[in-house]
């Protein structure tokens, strides 16, 4: 059953095997353990996108859920195979804005490629990528205004750059030194920046999600403009903590916006095994709310979806659940290998294919960019984020400080120093 | 000054905030249009309006969460989970997010919440509507914990509490709502002439981590909170040994002082609590005082605590320390 | 939005009024809070069941899950308003089947009667009656098979006594008393019965759910052919565990039966404060499997969507969610009163009446039945009940025991008694 | 008698016990095809099937709660928490229903899960990789709660824990699985050589409840568990205080009369642990030892432990205890 269930309009493409093929002692069991599509030594079989622009139609943003339900097993697309836009999802921005958006998204990632060969030169303690992911930060961080208050999981650091958070602050948080505005709290890439109303990130898989929900009670509550807007893995899908989000803002209707990434994999586990369930976009719709699914590497497609609920949830019209259907380039973080568990070409062969490269190609078909320009930016990137770097370090780094002194262990554990903690301060000093 | 009993003093308390702080908001299950299954929140609903005093699903996970998202963006939510037995989905909310958001975040991020909720026996709940986990919270870093025994304190410590920006959890024994129990699972006493059952309309604090001395002796320390005060109190009151009777009321930060120093004076000490032993708070005072005190101790600190099962239905008096249970270890303490 | 979105197709009645109507200080704020269609004072309006018997197919068990669409938002019955069984879903049980079955369901009425009367009169600390849903347990119970596995809540009492739990031992666990097989440790009603394959009922509500999922995937495990079945509130579905359930039955395609009884309220809480979404059963879409909406007041129909959905998972087709339209006609609890926050005549005029009314209408239907003939079942049930209550005092009452010895408390923590608990257990003693 | 460290040790047992009892079956995420983010499953779900070692949704909650249906449907499982930090959302299934399934319905009705969850410090993991939340589980009646520190330990334990018919929290402390750290932050030690590293290749049972005595000596009692054990003995190796040094291994139900029995012999005692001090295992070990040995005690007995604040990241090495926080407590008991 599980198999015809999940060959049906299956964007993700790939056929779920069953497990039979590659068990042990299967045959005496009934129990069904889905299996991904492809493991190490396959060869991967993507279909391409059957969706294509222009399928799905922009309905007005106080339409009834109920119009929706056929975006939340299509998926939105506005670039098409060629790097045109089409379609009425197209939100129509400018050459300037298209290439702000294909900076923050090169930053994004040589961000990430620099950080990673700290990582690997023991200059962090951890480091997690958000590569092939670059199109769901920057199109949601552009498509949203300075006052929306955003609940990120870890791996949208884009959103910290498309919101302007220094690099420098950023990397000295991963360092953990004495610039950290967490104060060396916490492990790297888990940000925090109150100035730009992005809120601490937790490593604990979908908390931020119905807190969100709670946050955006509160600005309904004061009747406030701004909305809230967050994102969680489809893996962490599987928390309770999703399901309190979508179902309380089904009760008071805020506005938020609830962004499910996509990227087939949770760590080792694909997303076969997260749920039996199709699409996740889909859950929205027995809440009584809109979902939908976008193609997650199309950043016009990114930002016309998020614009869309934006307007939506500022209007009154409520929440709105978002899948970003993307892939998860890299290995999840710098404790994994994912060449363990799925084959190395298989994120080579999404369908979906790079956000920076087709993003990069709409703006050579409008006559706006070139390869040259491209690589260019890169390479401008590639030195300013080297030369940061080496400025953090100056500042500090994680081996050899300095770092906040030891008796700040035990600030911010309440807001005053209570005496207990006053005594084992002085037991640490002494 | 009004005669109130608990369930009254918590809902002046909620009431006097809701008026003087518009970013204070109510809400849990059944807490909004019934105004709660303990009358908790009665009234507050018509009179502060429904986006301030309001009904949730049925998710304490749900409930906490959404108020953590709410205090972070400015409000100041005081949500009830209807049972403390119950709070447990709650639970990786409460520990990993609401206590640690402003260490993790260097400072900028905090989530001033106060988290109500009923907890103890004496009501034939058995398992489920009997718990004391304070325990599961005094070894919470970044949670103040509260359990007030009388209306004054209640009402007192509430609101000091709701105005506190750390996370409070407020357990509220709910054997206490309407009267002080005194051990007699017979007697329904009521507020009526307690002293503590004196509280002012209006607003007032009682400060966080100061413990009350109830009454004062010199031969022996008696260190409880909730419910146990009072079965503490009747059996002192009725012995000829002159006790220390000291109500901690906030377990966390701890008022270690008032108790040493009663400690020093007495030399013996017994710890007076309705939660299981075995790393039960009473564990905690037991460890700090033998430390803080060690030279003036005359004899073992006893404890005497709910026994480590599960909280049974029929046999209710005899898993609650019971007033003999008490009087045998007075006993014990000032024989050693 | 909420509004209108709540009037369609909705077969619950009633409309959802804004707060505004009933709000101190709304107009500041824009945080929608719901509230229930009638609240004390009220005239309850409810709509009559749109839906007709054979309005909805009966598809093969193993259809497609997508095919039972229409059914999770539609409702399936068999008795039509003038107690005629009608349509496909027609289980065409014998006359004495039926009788059986009415037998059944007036037997957990007055058993609920009596032990109220008892609460009142002080003998019990605590009861919980299901008024208005024996057609939920019975039907279910005479659909499933002695080997199957059940997990009820609290309110289907009807289940023990389908599978033959005595009287007798079911009100000494009310009571407490020393033939209480679970020793006087649980509150009243909160029924275990090894023998009938009846999971011990927990007070935290929802905990049972995701457990049934797990027992029927330790049954996939061994390849043995009994289904397990499970059961909780409306307001319950808004737990963690409830998603939990649903999720993991996606992914392992067990064989299990989720029953939502929907009777409308949780405690004061109106189902709109639940939940936002119309359907409760429209939830299994997203997740990949059949959802059907039943009216739970219609024996016929309960019993008819149990046995599709055993089969669907005896045959390998995996988990159904089935939500049982009902109402909670008496108060939730002992400790509860209705009158406060509900009109008091909303259950006399819910659309699906009283489930015993109309299976003894549809036994006189069928020339099976008279009026006489239900009263007599009637008072010689009660008389039969208020015997064997009296026998149920003699083993032992609540307050004046016998109990089992105070020392027992220290049983079943652990499989054996631990050293510190022996300790424990001598303080007790001495 | 094979050379394992401590993750293979956890292997060999879940291997082992897989081969033996077909109820046995072993999951949570990453478990599967993956072999777990530890490596602690690797390779059983080739050797066992897929049905008998499987990868589960991203859900402890689901995870505990599937696992205690099977269990009470007649199954073993051995569910993992991929880190002890992450098991907070399955806290209700695992106090409310796990640990008082039995005892709520008379015996009738029980699940014998071994819940398996990394813990502990060392990793620069921050807040949340490097929890030890023992204590939330050693006040849980109805819980057995084991933590090994070497791998001959944590395979007979291991073993044990899921031949028992009682649910056990099997905490793995993370730092030790390759290595026995022993408090030296740039040091990485290997088992090789380390005398818990020969552990027998096939079946065995390790005693639950049964403390052992580390090392032997006369001057002071030092009582650990888990990574701690080592850095303690590091401490005692290097000093000329003549210490008996006693590792708990299983938490509750606890071994008291080895520990009162080495108290009483030496009148001095410290309590060393890695989760914070407040209400941490360490306060009930104190409370029954100076019970059970208040006149054989010389001096206060003293806890060395995490502090009572998160763990941080940056200042990893300031939260743990210290070889040198060890050693002053070691001269202050000596001195006192
Ligand atoms: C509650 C909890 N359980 C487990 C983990 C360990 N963990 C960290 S990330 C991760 C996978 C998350 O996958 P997904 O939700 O798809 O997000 P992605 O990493 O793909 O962005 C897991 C299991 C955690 N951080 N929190
Ligand atoms: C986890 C938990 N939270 C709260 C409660 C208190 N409580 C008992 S029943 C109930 C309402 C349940 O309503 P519903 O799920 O609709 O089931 P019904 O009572 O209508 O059958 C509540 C809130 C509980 N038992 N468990
Ligand atoms: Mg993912
Ligand atoms: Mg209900």
């Amino acid at each position: 059953m599980a198999d015809s269930k999940y060959r049906v309009e299956n964007p993700e493409g790939g056929e779920q095997k069953r497990v039979a093929g590659r068990a042990g002692r299967e045959s005496a069991s009934f129990l069904h353990v889905p299996d991904a599509p492809h493991r190490p030594g396959d060869e991967p079989r993507f279909a391409r996108f059957t969706q294509q622009p222009g399928d799905l139609s922009r309905p007005d943003p106080l339409a009834h859920y109920e119009q929706l339900r056929p975006h939340a097993t299509g998926l939105v697309r506005v670039l098409n195979d060629d790097g045109q836009a089409a379609g009425p999802w197209d939100p129509k921005l400018s050459p300037a804005e298209l290439r702000t958006a294909l900076m923050i998204m090169v930053h994004t990632r040589q961000l990430d490629r620099r950080m990673l060969t700290m990582q690997r030169q023991g200059r962090l303690s951890f480091y997690l990528e958000s590569t092939g992911e670059e199109a769901v930060a920057a199109g949601a961080g552009m498509a949203l205004l300075p006052d929306d208050l955003l609940f990120p999981s870890y791996r949208q650091q884009g959103l910290f750059l498309a919101r302007g958070m220094p690099l420098l602050d950023m990397m000295c948080q991963c360092i953990g030194n004495r610039s950290d505005n967490s104060k060396g709290r916490q492990m790297p890439v888990h940000y925090s920046w109150r100035k730009g109303n992005l809120v601490s990130i937790s490593s604990p898989v979908g908390t931020q999600f119905p807190q969100a929900v709670g946050a955006a009670m509160a600005t309904a509550y004061r009747g406030e403009s701004h909305v809230v807007a967050t994102w969680i893995g489809e893996g962490t899908t599987a928390q309770g903590d999703f399901h309190y989000a979508l179902n309380f803002a089904s009760v008071y209707m805020p506005p938020v916006l609830m962004h499910i990434v996509n990227n087939q994999w949770a760590i080792s586990t694909h997303r076969n095994l997260s749920t039996g369930g199709k699409s996740f976009a889909a859950r929205a719709d027995a809440y009584g709310m809109p979902g939908i699914r976008v193609d997650g590497n199309d950043f016009l497609a990114v930002h016309a979806v998020t614009q869309w609920a934006a307007d939506r949830a500022r209007q009154g019209g409520g929440p709105t659940l978002i899948e970003l259907l993307t892939y998860r380039a890299g290995a999840h973080s710098t404790s994994d290998d994912p060449s363990r568990y799925r084959p190395s070409d298989e994120g080579r062969l999404w369908p979906g294919g790079d956000p920076i490269a087709r993003l990069a190609q709409h703006l050579v078909e409008l006559g706006e960019w070139s390869d040259e320009k491209q690589q260019e930016l890169e390479h401008k990137a590639e030195r300013m984020i080297a030369q940061t770097y080496k400025q953090a370090e100056k500042v500090g780094s994680l081996a050899d400080g300095p770092h906040d002194p030891p008796e700040t262990i035990f600030d911010d554990v309440y807001q005053n120093l209570p005496e207990h903690l006053q005594r084992q301060r002085d037991e640490l000093g002494g | 000054m009004a005669t109130m009993n608990m369930i009254q003093a918590v809902n002046s308390a909620l009431d006097v905030m809701l008026e003087r702080d518009g970013n204070v908001c109510v809400f849990g299950e059944d807490v909004g249009y019934f105004g709660g299954v303990f009358r908790a929140t009665e009234g507050l609903q018509k009179k502060h309006g429904t986006h301030r005093v309001f009904d949730t699903p049925l998710a304490e996970g749900g409930i906490v969460a959404t108020a953590i998202g709410m205090g972070i963006n400015g409000l100041r939510p005081v949500p009830e989970v209807q049972f403390a037995d119950y709070i447990y989905p709650a639970f990786d909310q409460i520990t990993n997010e609401l206590a640690k958001l402003r260490y993790r975040s260097g400072g900028e991020w905090f989530a001033p919440l106060t988290v109500r909720a009923p907890c103890g026996g004496g009501i034939r709940g058995a398992l489920y509507h009997s718990q004391s986990p304070e325990a599961y919270f005094t070894h919470t870093a970044g949670l103040t914990v509260v359990m007030p025994s009388n209306p004054v304190d209640a009402k007192g410590l509430l609101i000091s509490s709701i105005e506190s920006d750390d996370p409070v959890m407020f357990f509220e024994p709910k054997r206490l709502y309407r009267g002080p129990f005194d051990g007699d699972p017979h007697k329904v006493p009521s507020w009526q002439g307690h002293p503590g059952s004196d509280v002012p309309v209006g607003h007032f604090r009682t400060p966080l981590s100061k413990a009350v001395l109830v009454r004062e002796g010199d031969a022996v320390t008696v260190v409880s909170w909730g419910t146990m005060v009072h079965v503490v109190r009747s059996v002192i009151d009725s012995s000829d040994v002159s006790a220390d009777l000291i109500d901690l009321r906030t377990l966390v930060p701890m008022d270690l002082e008032t108790v040493a120093a009663s400690v020093r004076k007495t030399g013996r000490c017994i710890v007076v609590h309705e939660a299981p032993r075995t790393g039960g708070f009473g564990a905690e005072v037991v460890a700090l005082l033998q430390e803080e005190c060690f030279w003036h101790l005359e004899a073992p600190i006893a404890r005497v605590t709910g026994w480590d099962t599960p909280f049974p239905h029929a046999l209710e008096w005899d898993y609650m320390p019971s007033r003999k249970r008490i009087a045998d270890a007075l006993t014990r303490v000032m024989e050693a």
